[in-house]
């Protein structure tokens, strides 16, 4: 599996646009699940104010290192740097206050709490009820359907409201890094267009995204750089336009 | 481990079938001489040995020969513990107590065996086996103060009318699950003590007498004469209670091994997905909270008779706690965990008498302590399997 | 019956009640954010009436007999120490056990419960008899018509109601509550909204503790007495409250709880047979309420908690 | 208690005998007897039982001392929970040791019930020390039972007699479901009945009940003269308190159970005053011994009080070794002596035991709660009229 590395391990200082460090810097990272190894040596980095994605199939290990990042799957080794400060093992509070919020897979709605409570929950470690408020316009404005329906319970909502909810409630903490776990997921094609718009936007105000999907040409169309991980370890990697030139690739990986 | 085959496993050069029959004749002595250990000090010292002996033992390999042993000779081996047993019950011969305890700890066995069905395998709550353990023994009282039935009609009739008691929870049971079963069990546990004190009919708070048993002319209470030695009367006890608990060892293990078992386990691991797969996931649940209650009833019967005399007092929920707490302490669905738990729960607190005021408190942390650090139990259940010979290649 | 005797029922039935639900509410807040079932619950309750027994007679020795200053100490010392007791027992029996079946939590606490009630027996001094819990609330009454309202009932029953309704605007309305109710919703998205788990589950423990702790001492000014095994049947009967109320639902657990001293005050004084049959119709309407409704009155839909 | 075990086999004298060095060498002059035991350890009225337990302590300790006594006496003390299954376990346990030549047994009348049918079996003479069932005695006959204190027939007998000269007509009776308070309810009832009192209403509650007030509302719908309680003192000091909480002004009389310091202990105010109670047999300070029995008893300084039973207990457990100074030890002799004790002196009183085992001077006093302490009826100011009780 290994020797299918195509592309040449990354440099960053031959991209113009890599002028500031990587945001996360994953080392050689292992993880297991239930005993059975889910990841192993993956290496990779996050840039700074790039959308940066992880491209996979089914089981390929995406969402476990999104959980190791998060601190909700201990890696077995390896380290995980945010900015240079090492966030390896560390609860997943303290992730959180590192600046990094995640719009997990599926959502994952408090479905018995408002939309309000659900938003609010996004800032539970901002404690500027000032800035929570100014926030919570700022995604009212955004999502004018969510501004109608703050006080319906989110389990009551349809599955693209729900989506941005979750957007929202992303957003909320305002963060430096996002992750974002298969945001397609269940939508209809309509919605996914609309949301990968939105990251875009995302990463327009300057928030780095980290963004896992399955969906190779949506994803390659916004991305900046990305890898490609298949059996827990990074196969391939390059400039989005590098991937999508290789689509022979993702072919035997994707099908 | 798994890759070996039977023969392979060998502790200390010997084949698995020897060592197991080794470790057997030991814990057969050791039981004996506990049995008969008086002062605290032999008993304390025989505990500690006994927890020693279980943790460097289970180092050196020995569990693997054992489990080699009970997989690949399980006829010769199961024979060789019955014949243990009976030896041990004859030793003890003209001990009245240790046999009374040595009875009582079988009956447990018998009563957690049941409640394993429906613990274990099915995944059922029933926080009242003390209950249907008093059913039974009520009956048993009730039958032998009126009317000639035979005794062993009697213990017959114990199960039957536990399980007959049990329909009445029937429905809430079936329909709720988890915490809520446990309410519902929880609350008859407790009504059917109060009843019982309530009501003067089965002799309210007094209790009632319970008569001998008698078979073929064979007075359970009258002394048996073996050997020209008088022996206890607790011997005819002791040994049925030997019977009772193989012949419940023996319809679980089978039970476990069967479709019904596997309809059980999958009831237990996800109903949703059983009922998809078109099983009858009342049916089962009914059949193993009705197969465990018969088991249990049937063990109070001869409880009972045994003891002679029942009052209220000896159903209480506390004691329906102490027949979960050896399910749980054996490890759910584990069977040899399970006889392991009943003599530890029966037989400890009782050799603790010498604490006296202090022992349920020592009891209770040694539970916690055990739960802390074995959550799965002291002999945690294995996967089934169908063909103890055969191992896939 | 007449009005006044209709009343007193009434009057006795709502102070059972208000004692059960506090108790109930515990019971649903632990299993609303781990899950679990505490038993020990009951006998964290009389050690929480204990504790303020004890304080009451530091207090004496001291020479402090002014009655609010002593209801005061009496209140803060015992549930402070309760909550932290809660809080103790979630991180090191129950937080280790999380993954452990649900049965095994249930053992384990109800084990601890009888290890608590013992080492009060045992340790407490003449433990094993019951205390005259001292009567610090006035106790002027007023007649009205056979049915005789003392001053400290009502004053119990109000503070008790308080404390309920402040619970709930705790839970429902408080940033913390907002972080319990997520907990008990979805453990790990809570985890990732940057809320410290594990803290919310101890302070959890620590209210639900303390609000027995509450109950406890409310218990004891009321009967004037508390023993050693005061719990265990406060703690069954705290548990069936949450349960037919419907397990993890705060309304429930009210409900549940002054459903539960209906029942008891109906069994005894308005049914035919004799009074000691009580407890067998309280228990024996449970059993039937679980057969109609499986999943409690107020029924727990997908991930209905708190 | 108990060092030095029974060490009929190997392995375990072998242990006890490397381990037990130290106790072993205790100088053992006179042959060693051993006696037992029973009463609930553990449980809800574990004071009760501790107080025997500490009172038979303390005779065989006494009687060690005695340079005249021609045994050593060693004590094996066992725990009945007061539950009969337990109960049973342990009078097995103690009557199927063979060097055990008597025991006294047991608080609670359901662990008697079920024990006695062993006691026959094996043949061990007992003594009962504090359960009050008739039935113990009554209803069976056999010669190795005996009571050493009266039964809630006598009592009852005496407590309706005494309550109806005090001129009180109206009784609710309350009493728990176990078989002591069910018991007393059937005796108290008959013998009030017969003296002419009237029964308005009777209600049973269970053993671990806290609220009573459903109960006691009824009651004060009913307006008795007197509450009657049959059952022991937990239950009883929440009954009382709970009175008073409703208004409930009648006059509080209870049985035997009711007799304890921790009724004191249990109530506020003085809520406790003037209740009445009845009790087989003498207070300890008027019984022949009892000053010596409680000088005794403080001098060994235990850390519970000797309650209600504990002379019952202390004087049983001489007895018992007073029949096995006289016919050896040996089971039989002893059951034969017990047979024939007549006026035997101890510090309950003198002992006459009839031929079921029971002794006959049923002797019951009047308790009267006053200044936080028992006093018997004729001694206290309510007798000579300085204060009055509820509704005199």
């Amino acid at each position: 599996m290994r020797t299918l590395r195509l592309i040449p391990k990354f440099k960053a200082h031959i991209w113009g646009w890599i002028d500031t460090m990587s945001s996360i810097k994953i080392e050689n990272l292992f993880a297991a699940y239930d005993k059975a190894d889910v990841l192993m040596d993956v290496s990779l980095e996050v840039f700074s104010g790039k959308i940066t994605c992880l491209l996979g199939s089914n089981g390929a290990g995406k969402s476990t290192l999104i959980r190791s990042i998060l601190g909700l799957t201990p890696p077995r080794s390896g380290r995980i740097l945010v900015d240079n400060k090492d966030i390896t093992n560390i609860a997943t509070h303290k992730v959180v206050a590192e600046g990094i919020a995640c719009i997990p897979e599926g959502r994952k709605m408090f479905p018995k709490l408002t939309v309000t409570e659900n938003l609010r929950l996004g800032a539970f470690q901002v404690s500027n009820e000032a800035l929570i408020r100014e926030r919570l316009d700022k995604v009212f404005t955004s999502f004018p359907r969510l501004a109608e329906r703050r006080d319906q319970l989110a389990g009551t909502m349809s599955g693209g409201e729900q989506a941005m909810v979750s957007i929202g409630r992303g957003l909320m903490g305002g963060p430096r890094i996002l992750l974002i776990d298969e945001p397609s997921l269940g939508l209809s094609p309509l919605y996914v267009k609309e949301n990968f718009k939105i990251i875009e936007g995302i990463r327009n105000s300057g928030i780095t995204v980290f963004l896992v999907e399955q969906n190779v040409r949506q994803t390659l169309a916004i991305a900046d750089y990305g890898y490609v991980l298949s059996g827990g370890h990074v196969v391939a990697q390059g400039t989005a336009d590098e991937l999508k030139e290789n689509e022979d690739v993702y072919a035997a990986y994707f099908g | 481990m798994q890759n070996k085959t039977n023969s392979d496993v060998r502790w200390m050069g010997m084949p698995a079938l020897a060592v197991g029959l080794i470790v057997i004749v030991a814990i057969a002595l050791f039981g004996w001489q506990f049995l008969l250990a008086e002062s605290e000090l032999a008993v304390l010292g025989m505990v500690a040995l006994a927890a020693m002996a279980g943790v460097t033992l289970g180092k050196t390999g020995l569990q693997a020969s054992m489990s080699a042993a009970m997989r690949g000779h399980a006829r010769s081996m199961n024979i060789a513990i019955l014949l243990a047993l009976v030896s041990v019950i004859f030793l003890l011969g003209q001990e009245h107590f240790p046999l009374l305890m040595l009875t009582t700890t079988l009956l447990y066995m018998t009563v957690a065996f049941g409640l394993n069905v429906q613990f274990g395998l099915t995944g059922m709550v029933n926080f009242a086996g003390a209950s249907f353990f008093g059913v039974g023994a009520y009956t048993a009282a009730v039958l032998t103060n009126h009317g000639a039935v035979p005794p062993l009609l009697i213990l017959v009739a114990g199960g039957v009318l536990s399980a007959l008691i049990g329909c009445l929870l029937i429905v809430p049971v079936v329909r709720t699950a988890g915490h809520y079963s446990a309410v519902v069990t929880i609350a008859f546990s407790v009504m059917f003590k109060t009843f019982l004190e309530v009501n003067d009919v089965l002799g309210g708070p007094q209790g009632l007498m319970v008569g001998p048993m008698k078979t073929f002319g064979w007075d359970f209470n009258s002394s048996p004469v073996f050997l020209g030695l008088e022996m206890s009367f607790y011997v005819n006890y002791a040994l049925l209670g030997a019977g009772l608990a193989a012949l419940a060892f023996m319809f679980v293990q089978r039970l476990e091994r069967s479709w019904i078992g596997l309809t059980l386990d999958s009831v237990r691991l996800d109903e949703t997905a059983s009922a998809c797969f078109g099983l009858n996931v009342v049916r089962a649940k009914v059949l193993a909270f009705t197969f465990g209650n018969v088991l249990v009833g049937v063990a109070g019967a001869l409880y009972g008779m045994m003891i002679s005399f029942i009052a209220p007092n000896s159903f209480s929920f506390s004691d329906s706690l102490l027949m979960v707490a050896i399910v749980l302490l054996g490890g759910m669905g584990s069977l040899w965990g399970t006889a392991l738990a009943a003599v530890i729960v029966v037989i400890l607190p009782e050799k603790l008498q010498i604490i006296q005021e202090y022992r349920f408190l020592l009891f209770s942390v040694v539970v916690i302590l055990v739960l802390l650090f074995r959550p799965e139990g002291l002999i945690p259940r294995k996967v089934r399997s169908y063909f103890p010979n055969w191992r896939p290649e | 019956m007449d009005i006044g005797l209709f009343g007193q029922y009434l009057a006795n039935g709502v102070m059972l009640g208000t004692m059960y639900a506090l108790v109930a509410v515990g019971f649903t807040l632990f299993f609303g954010v781990l899950d679990v079932i505490k038993f020990s619950h009951g006998d964290v309750l009389m050690l929480g009436s204990f504790t303020g027994f004890t304080v009451y007679i530091g207090l004496l020795s001291l020479g402090i007999e002014n009655p609010w200053v002593m209801i005061a100490a009496i209140l803060i010392v015992s549930i402070v120490t309760t909550a932290m007791l809660g809080a103790v027992i979630a991180r090191y029996l129950v937080l280790p056990l999380k993954s452990a079946p649900p049965l095994n939590i249930l053992l384990i606490t109800l084990m601890l419960g009888t290890a608590i009630r013992e080492a009060v027996r045992l340790f407490y001094p003449d433990g094993s008899n019951p205390k005259a819990f001292p009567a610090l609330l006035p106790t002027a009454s007023v007649d009205l018509g056979g049915f005789s309202l003392r001053a400290d009932s009502v004053i119990l029953v109000a503070a008790g109601v308080a404390v309920i309704i402040g619970l709930n605007l705790v839970i429902n309305r408080t940033r913390l509550g907002l972080a319990i109710r997520a907990v008990a919703q979805d453990e790990e998205t809570a985890k990732i909204m940057g809320i410290n788990y594990t803290m919310i589950v101890l302070v959890t423990f620590a209210i639900g503790s303390g609000a027995a702790a509450f109950a406890g001492i409310m218990n004891g000014l009321y009967y004037n007495e508390v023993n050693f095994g005061m719990g265990l049947l406060l703690g069954l009967i705290g548990f069936c409250a949450a349960i037919i109320g419907g397990l993890g639902n705060i309304y429930g657990a009210i409900l549940g709880g002054f459903l539960f001293a209906a029942l008891q005050t109906i069994g005894a004084v308005a049914l035919p047979f004799a009074s000691a049959y009580k407890d067998v119709f309280a228990f024996g309407v449970v059993i039937a309420l679980m057969a109609w409704k499986p999943t409690g009155l107020i029924a727990e839909r997908s991930s209905d908690r708190v | 208690m108990a060092y030095a075990g029974n060490r009929r086999t190997i392995i375990s004298a072998a242990l006890a005998a490397s381990l037990s060095l130290s106790f072993a060498s205790a100088a053992m002059a006179k042959d060693t007897v051993k006696v037992g035991f029973i009463g609930p350890l553990t449980g809800g009225v574990s004071s009760i039982g501790l107080g025997g337990r500490n009172s038979a302590e303390l005779a065989v300790a006494l009687r060690n001392q005695n340079p005249d006594s021609k045994y050593e006496y060693e004590l094996e003390v066992l725990d009945d929970e007061c539950k009969p299954n337990v109960g049973v376990q342990v009078a097995t346990k103690l009557a199927a040791s063979r060097d055990v030549v008597g025991a006294v047994t047991h608080y609670c009348s359901s662990v008697a019930m079920g024990a006695v049918d062993i006691y026959h079996k094996f043949n061990l003479p007992v003594i009962v020390w504090g359960a009050v069932l008739p039935d113990i005695t009554y209803g069976n006959d056999y010669t190795e039972v005996h009571r050493i204190n009266g039964t809630m027939i006598n009592q009852n007998d005496a407590a309706a007699e005494f309550m109806t000269d005090q001129g009180y007509k109206t009784w609710a009776i309350i009493h728990d479901t176990t078989d002591y308070g069910k018991g007393h309810n059937t005796y108290f009832s008959k013998y009030l009945t017969e003296d002419g009192g009237e029964i308005i209403g009777t209600f049973g509650v269970t053993s671990d009940q806290q609220d009573f007030t459903a109960e006691l509302t009824k009651i004060k719908q009913l307006n008795p003269e007197v509450v009657y309680f049959g059952g022991l003192t937990p239950l009883a000091v929440r009954i009382r308190q709970q009175m008073d909480k409703l208004g409930i002004e009648a006059q509080f009389q209870g049985a035997s159970g009711l007799k304890s310091e921790a009724y004191f202990k249990g109530l506020s105010g003085d809520l406790a005053e003037g209740t009445v109670t009845f009790l087989e047999g003498a207070p300890a300070e008027k019984l022949p011994g009892g000053e010596y029995f409680m000088a005794e008893y403080e001098k060994a300084d235990f850390g519970e009080a000797f309650e209600a039973y504990g002379p019952f207990s202390f004087s049983a457990m001489n007895l018992l070794m007073d029949a096995v100074e006289e016919v050896g030890p040996d089971r039989k002799d002893v059951t034969a002596y017990l047979a024939d004790v007549q006026d035997h002196e101890s510090i309950t009183g003198a002992v006459t035991f009839d031929a079921n085992g029971q002794n006959t001077v049923a002797l019951i006093t009047e308790y009267v709660a006053q200044d936080g302490e028992w006093v018997v009826w004729a001694d206290s100011e309510y007798a000579d009229g300085t204060r009055t009780l509820t509704g005199k």
